[in-house]
């Protein structure tokens, strides 16, 4: 079993982000992303998910280090400005390394 | 009047806002699931699409354009009367001035269902082709607010947006889209095509819409607790602006050559806040707007406040004023 | 009464009920998803709540109050007599026995939306407004059962919860709220606002029901592997005790003036088991009760039992009884 | 004939699916959320279910064995034309070829709803209990389409799968579970219990249709892009193999007795393309065939086509052959 | 680009518990959350999400680690003998540390 | 407070894959585990959640390290060349070490 460093980056968003974040991600060279609606709270209060239009996107991105440092420079420079965002990294592993 | 009112007041529609709101304020759990609350939208967009454009096809064209015109106009110079009063009355940021005027230009869907529900029930009659003017209705505001805000910030200030991105969030956002593509569906079917799906758009169509007043109440008693955070200004701003905007457009009506019920209706509409298309358009174009503000006024004042008792005011102007 | 029995077990209603049990057996796909079983649920309650209201504004309060406090002490009453069997018949921990009497004392809204068509179909006329049985039945048990399990823990035992939250939960969870506040509506709006809405809440009606009993046979039919969690002691009870409460019920109803219709509704609500507000309510009170003995004993063995045998039975009963 | 596709044309199901498209192509936001398309598929399965089975009560057994046997070898047969007509024509892999067979010798119950739509709409009987061919005629294809796979694999290629499995995905799939369950429902219940659930079931029928078209343009309009992957053969194996298939069904279908409405559903179901049944039960069975080919030109090139030209043209071929 | 290191405690709860453990976060002071419906098995067997009230919760918060172990001792002191409920703590690195 | 390491394992597959990855599960020993429906994009394109028949499921399990260096292997056995679909691990800390 070859487990192969990669890094995951989780950025949670205001739904109107979705689509800027998603072509970011196409940007940077991401090779795929995961995504689903959740509601949250944060600095910009409660965000409830009854409206599609008020609730929130977690977006999931497995890359390499190198990819989710451009990412997150990215995220912090043209969207952290404009929308409630959280953005965070963390380490998996993966078996595959030449799919990410 | 006040019969009006009390009729207005005791129907199903707004009672089940009233219990919503309740279920907010107690906190009870209950809450419709995001799905049901999407279906419930499309269901009446389409369905009220659908039905004005199988009038238009019977009224032909002839008959809306000027009264389409007079909402175009109109739903472009609210945004211009209000700024000034948001920005030096309520000393409030350019940004937030300009994104406030452009909700209170925009119209609200749902109010105007339930204008319409309200005709229904006392047995006026108005255009079915209306319908129309709140399609034509909901972008001209957003984009001379967007303009105002974009102005207030500067050449170089705010986060630049590409233009094309903002006129198709103000055109192609999902509520306009499905109700300008149900009206061409309806008038390209006619009465024909009318006749096969008038038993689940039309029959069922006020129960629904009672049963969706439930869910905007539960919707709307949420950001309740957001009043707070708008201040006095905002609230007196959320009653006595929608007042001024509907007698403006009940007068505006009757100019454009629309019937009584069909000039109370654009009151209605001018009356009316957006809270979908503004704040989605809004949002992309004027992220430096506080979207708090804009959506708590139109969502959590002016809406209950037209809802319950705006619809027999402007009811009761226009009768006034057609006879 | 075999006739009866037949027209029951073919209604479209128990025949969806069957198929989706058929559907968990044999590990079809097939499933709502849980947006669409809340909807259902929505429409349904709201749906039997307006008619109630509408029923008790043409039937007035006077006729109401005390049947309706038949059935507060009825639902009461239940939990005090099936905790002793439970306990020392079932030696089933005291907590546990308390649970499950809580569940059986409260009432199920769908057996008694079931039993309520299966009257429609037969033609035999009930008390529209005894969908208020519904209503003001669900909680007095979850109370009663409550302060047995609190007890039974002794007085530092077990998790304490503020009373205030239990009582809360008890009178203002989902359903209750849903089914009271639709009432409370109906009342107010009477027959003119219910002509508005009709062709939504009361013509499909039925068609609906039947969708949703599909729905409940599957989830039902996905909680049957938990049977032989529960023992042969809980499946006996689960038939044998609605047997008794349903023909007590209709006993109270009779001597609280109900008609025969509503006779048989009442001994309806008495033999039903909550698995919606009294396992929300128990889990909140008593942590410390195991849910998968009272959830699978409701859910999986009575509410079928009801629904098939169950409703018929008690018919016939308040058919002996009233001549 | 152009005028009958004319009014196909111009239907509120048609033209929904055109605007569906249109939202797709043109990127607006709309949406439907995904428990709405499972709550409308639900519904149309069951109701279109029940209404077969009702009719089934009523015509008799005897009436449907033939056809349905007819609509069983019609089934298997065409994979085993159409495969070395991909193989070889198309020069695809064995597995792709197969699993594409498998694809249009199964049955698309959404076009089947059309065109009995379109039979209702220009007031042509068909036999009610033709849906039973729809029930029947999607398995055997995916099983021929199967065996043809495994079979050019070779006895050890390709990923193993348990037979019983297949056969279990094949029959018991969720839209074929639910469509033979509540025609058993439906022949069960019988007339007396079709009264009861005729106005949720029946009445609102074509309007949901229509709104469920909206979302299939929307779906269909969505892959469309994929369609450079497929290449022109299978755009145009996509528009021509239909034909031929429908063209046949209707003479199979004249020849098993069915009258000309009839005749012209089997003609239908012979040339739709399954993109869910089939899919699902490929996709476990033949790991190996890539999923994009047979789902593109199932759902974006065969739907589309079918919908709009295909269903007229059966029609006017059935009117031809009958006369 | 300066990530700084935080905590990521998760929690899997069955519906009835989501209110509680929100009550909980306030709490303890964690600046927000992120919550979505999820379906589970675990010691109290298969929890399938098909009824509200029997689905299961999903609750993600980011705190700072002295917030994260007062969360979770919390959570193992009062919510874990009443409610179905797992609940782990994994690293991640975030942009704006201020903001947790 | 003692936390006690685990792996996480995160498996994101078409819908069709839930069945058997669940079934896995089973077999590795693993003690439960969570799901939830996602969209998503990667090698084999987009994955929109329109239909559920198309959608993807996000799984996520706790597992002692052992677990999931079988679970993965099996995964990528059995499973990745049949589906599409993405699998990773990572380090995270739990409370009850014997609950998995
Ligand atoms: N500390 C946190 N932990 C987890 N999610 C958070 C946290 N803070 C914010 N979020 C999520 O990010 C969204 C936007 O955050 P904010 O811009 O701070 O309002 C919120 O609605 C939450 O869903
Ligand atoms: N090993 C596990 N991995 C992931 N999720 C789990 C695990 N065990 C339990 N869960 C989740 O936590 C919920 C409650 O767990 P339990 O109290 O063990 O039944 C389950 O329904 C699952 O959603
Ligand atoms: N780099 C990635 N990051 C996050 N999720 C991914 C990534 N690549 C693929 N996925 C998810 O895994 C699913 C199947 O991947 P694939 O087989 O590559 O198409 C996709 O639809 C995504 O939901
Ligand atoms: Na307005
Ligand atoms: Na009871
Ligand atoms: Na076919």
């Amino acid at each position: 079993m070859n487990l192969h460093p990669m890094k995951l980056v989780t950025i949670v968003c205001e739904a109107y982000a979705a689509e800027p974040v998603l072509r970011l991600l196409g940007e940077v060279g991401a090779a795929g992303h995961t995504a689903f609606p959740v509601e949250g709270s944060g600095a910009r209060g409660r965000r409830l998910a009854d409206i599609p239009e008020y609730a929130n996107t977690q977006i999931e991105v497995i890359c390499r280090p190198e990819v989710a440092a451009v990412l997150l420079e990215r995220l912090a420079g043209e969207l952290f400005p404009r929308y409630g965002m959280v953005a965070y990294e963390s380490d998996v592993r993966v078996l595959r390394p030449g799919k990410f | 009047m006040s019969e009006a009112l009390l009729a207005n007041l005791l129907s199903p529609a707004v009672l089940f806002f009233a219990l919503g709101l309740v279920a907010a304020l107690v906190r009870s759990e209950l809450k419709f699931p995001e799905p049901l609350y999407s279906a419930l939208t499309i269901y009446l967009l389409v369905a009220i699409g659908f039905k004005g454009g199988v009038a238009m096809t019977e009224a032909g064209l002839g008959r809306i354009w000027l009264p389409a015109l007079a909402a175009i106009g109109l739903g472009a110079f609210i945004p211009l009367w209000t700024y000034p009063v948001l920005r030096w009355g309520g000393r409030l940021a350019p940004v937030d001035a300009a994104a406030i005027a452009a909700h209170y230009g925009s119209v609200s869907a749902v109010t105007f269902l339930a204008a319409t529900n309200y005709l229904t029930a006392i047995g006026r009659s108005y255009e079915s082709h209306a319908v129309a003017l709140l399609a034509v209705m909901e972008s001209p505001a957003i984009l001379v607010g967007v303009i105002l805000g974009k102005r207030a910030l500067g050449p170089r200030g705010g986060v630049p947006v590409p233009l094309g991105l903002i006129v198709r969030e103000a055109l192609f956002g999902r509520s306009i889209f499905l109700l300008l593509g149900a009206l061409v569906v309806g008038a390209l079917c006619g009465p024909a095509g009318m006749r096969k799906v008038e038993p689940f758009f039309v029959t069922p169509f006020q129960g629904v819409l009672s049963l969706f007043l439930l869910e905007m109440g539960i919707v709307a008693g949420r950001r309740l607790e957001d009043l707070r955070r708008v201040g006095p200004f905002l609230l007196a701003f959320g009653v006595i602006v929608p007042v001024v905007n509907g007698l403006l457009g009940v007068l505006v009506g009757q100019a454009a050559g629309l019937s009584l019920g069909g000039g109370m209706l654009l009151g209605v509409l001018a009356a009316s806040a957006s809270y979908i298309a503004a704040p989605a358009a809004v949002r992309l174009a004027l992220p430096e707007a506080n979207p708090t503000l804009s959506l708590t006024s139109a969502l959590a004042v002016t809406f209950p406040f037209n809802l319950t008792l705006g619809i027999p005011l402007f009811d009761a102007w226009a009768g006034y004023l057609y006879f």
